[in-house]
């Protein structure tokens, strides 16, 4: 089974020189630490911010420069300022290319959920109902099970969702899987993982191709 | 043309119990740390609050939640607040929570004189539940409101005296919104200068919106979340 | 009968200490030679300027920086430059607090008509449509009849309207009239004109109270 | 992230006739001249403009005019130009009118994934023809929906190899709306800087709106109405 630091690892596979991302809270935020040498994306933070640095260094905190989890942060060459309704503009409009995101469940249709706990306290959505409604390619970042055992990729979302049919692709402890009209796609097997494991798994529908090559980092 | 009060205390002369206030920040950065003050101070009662987050228990407008003024809280995010959760959970405080998005462009929506907007934001959640929907192009939007408060409560870095306003870095956030969408706008700078000091190609929000100004004194600036790395030395 | 400048004047009676105005190409423009002496405010023009201030001395001239009728002009202390989605947010957010146009027609209902001629060459309606739609004070500007001598204060007006219902005042070569739901109201009449002549001069509705005092300047 | 090219020609190279571009500028004023003469040497044809305005007989948009580039434009005002009204008047041209905060908004919308906007501009008048309309608090308002444009072809002062821009005086006018509003977004500025030279707070447009930028050539900023003051001395 993959750690938070793996599964962040494998997701920087995905990104792509030149790309606009935006990374939620959790392993999300992991994912800046495995960018590729040499490659340039440029992370977007939705309360205001294209450019987000590394964190500043001990003592230097501004405390007007945060990102969204309310970390302090710096900026590098080329970051820009903007407003809250910018900042929804742009991610409303597509130009953020990738959005990578926690869940606490994901259908097989691309539903998600992954912002309230009914009978729990409701923190908000914040602005995850916004990034999953526009954004062009999300990557959810998630265990594949509860402590429990059970699946959260599943045929519904029990809990109540976040956004309709908006997941492109999952990277679980267990493996990546695409989502399209067969369900999840099985594409990658995290190490020592078997497909009978990750079919067990899997509460919705799942497609298991012939060959499913375990991921390499 | 006389924009310019003394303090926070002056400035919410006129802010009575009940009435709906906007007030700028994310979490805590860019609050308006002195009208919140001057608020408390002033014992308002049975406010309905419009902000991106509720403060935490001791400060910001976790401040007027201790001392139960806020009768209805709108925001995205409230999750950093225990007395928030208590007020909530005994059926003390309302909460409407909307996506922060929406938030952010409701505000617009009342600075730009559109009564409406749309976005797809919450389609089939239970944030859409009442409201109408619409499909532009094969996708679905809700059709959102644009927010009506009596006072927006605003923290800039600088301003001047005809209220044009500079924010800096992510303390920019709801502000400049949130100064376009008040009945009466109310802002609290850190510099507060003659106007014609500000360059005019660089200021973030017209006087045109602002009604009230004053400099601010002794600001926190507290930080929720300390990140920091080791310096290599 | 006023001339333009003394349309101009009379309009300039109207202004209020820290007001918001736009100002429209013709006459209107020259309402701003007549602000009162110690009285600011505060100029606003469409393409994206607040604070507008004189023409420049000549050679100084800056092709950045011109108002809505593409003249140059200059900035003053206060000034405030944005784009034109902002300028006419601020029209119709009503934060504008007086707007003078000219007009070809207006009637007695407060509908205007000044962006077009069939038949004629039509320009555009460039800011026109937006100002009267939104503004919360409209003072019109303009001749009270054609060169033929027609009445352009009429029951209904007969070129291509520009704004339903929205003239609150005119001030004309023959007098100064309130919009209300008797129609025109006559509250001044210009020096050495008579009742009559604008009585016979006006086709719309006009209600003539008992009083009606010749201006002053 | 490459987004520099080295010219207007290499900057237009996909371009194609028939297709809809979006103009930046308020009467000359502001306006891509380098992009401009690009198209006009390029000899595109049958072009949709979505522009405030169609400049003057020789200057501008005027150019593309002279060429018989322009199938339709899309402005607020176009009396600026004898041979605009020539091929108005003899039916080579089509033109659509639309209030000036109409245009601004309608980019605007674009730019922030707003497919329709309400405005009251034009409610009873022939712009409202064929459009839904709609009453809020009172107040009738038009549905007007967001420009769908292949090419925005913007004039800024000041960018950076990210495609940052900022603007100067009254040639901001549309520019950064129409940067928001195009699939593809092609900027030309007076001086081109490395990133990290423009102060982020002051940033008018940020460079995720801007696929392509350059340093312009030989501006000529014409001026349409030179008004002028004489010297007291």
């Amino acid at each position: 089974m993959l750690n938070k630091e793996q599964i962040a690892q494998r997701i920087a596979h995905e990104l792509r020189n030149g790309m606009y991302v935006n990374l939620g809270i959790g392993i999300p935020t992991l994912v800046a630490n495995y960018v590729p040498e040499g490659m340039t994306i440029v992370l977007q933070s939705e309360n205001g911010l294209l450019g987000m640095g590394p964190f500043p260094f001990d003592g230097e905190e501004d405390p007007d420069l945060i990102n969204a989890g309310k970390q302090t942060i710096t900026t590098i060459p080329g970051s820009v300022f903007f407003d809250s309704a910018m900042s929804f503009g742009m991610i409303r409009a597509g130009k953020v290319d990738l959005t990578v995101l926690g869940a606490m469940e994901v259908a097989d249709n691309g539903d998600i959920a992954n912002w309230k706990i009914p009978g729990k306290m409701v923190k908000g959505m914040g602005g995850a109902m916004d990034l999953v409604a526009s954004a062009k390619n999300i990557i959810v970042a998630m265990q594949h099970c509860s402590r429990d055992g059970k699946s959260k990729l599943l045929s519904s979302c029990s809990l109540p969702i976040t956004g309709l049919a908006c997941v492109k692709k999952v990277v679980s402890d267990l493996g990546v899987f695409d989502i399209d009209h067969r369900g999840f796609v099985l594409l990658e097997r995290a190490p020592g993982i078997s497909v009978e494991t990750i079919v067990n798994a899997t509460e919705g529908r799942l497609h298991v191709p012939d060959q499913v090559p375990e991921m390499t980092f | 043309m006389n924009k310019v009060v003394q303090n926070a205390q002056e400035a919410i002369f006129d802010i009575q119990d009940g009435m709906t206030l906007m007030l700028g920040g994310f979490g805590l950065c860019g609050i308006p740390e002195n009208l919140i003050e001057a608020l408390v101070n002033k014992g308002l009662k049975n406010l309905t609050c419009i902000s991106n987050n509720a403060g935490v228990d001791d400060f910001g407008i976790g401040l007027m939640l201790q001392g139960k003024q806020v009768k209805k809280m709108i925001s995205s995010y409230v999750g950093e607040n225990a007395e928030f959760e208590r007020q909530l959970l005994s059926g003390e405080l309302e909460v409407e929570l909307i996506p922060q998005g929406t938030l952010a462009t409701r505000c617009m929506a009342a600075g730009y004189g559109m009564p409406a907007v749309f976005t797809p934001a919450g389609v089939g959640t239970e944030v859409a539940h009442g409201k109408e929907t619409r499909v532009f192009n094969g996708k679905t939007y809700l059709m959102e409101h644009a927010f009506d408060s009596d006072f927006a409560l605003v923290k800039a870095w600088k301003g001047d005296t005809q209220g044009n306003l500079i924010f800096r870095a992510t303390a920019r956030n709801f502000n400049p919104l949130m100064a376009m969408a008040g009945k009466i706008t109310i802002v609290e700078v850190e510099e507060l200068l003659p106007a014609g000091e500000l360059d005019p190609d660089q200021i973030h929000t017209p006087g045109i919106y602002v009604h009230r100004i004053f400099q601010g004194l002794n600001y926190e600036k507290r930080i929720e979340q300390r990140t920091v790395k080791p310096r290599q030395d």
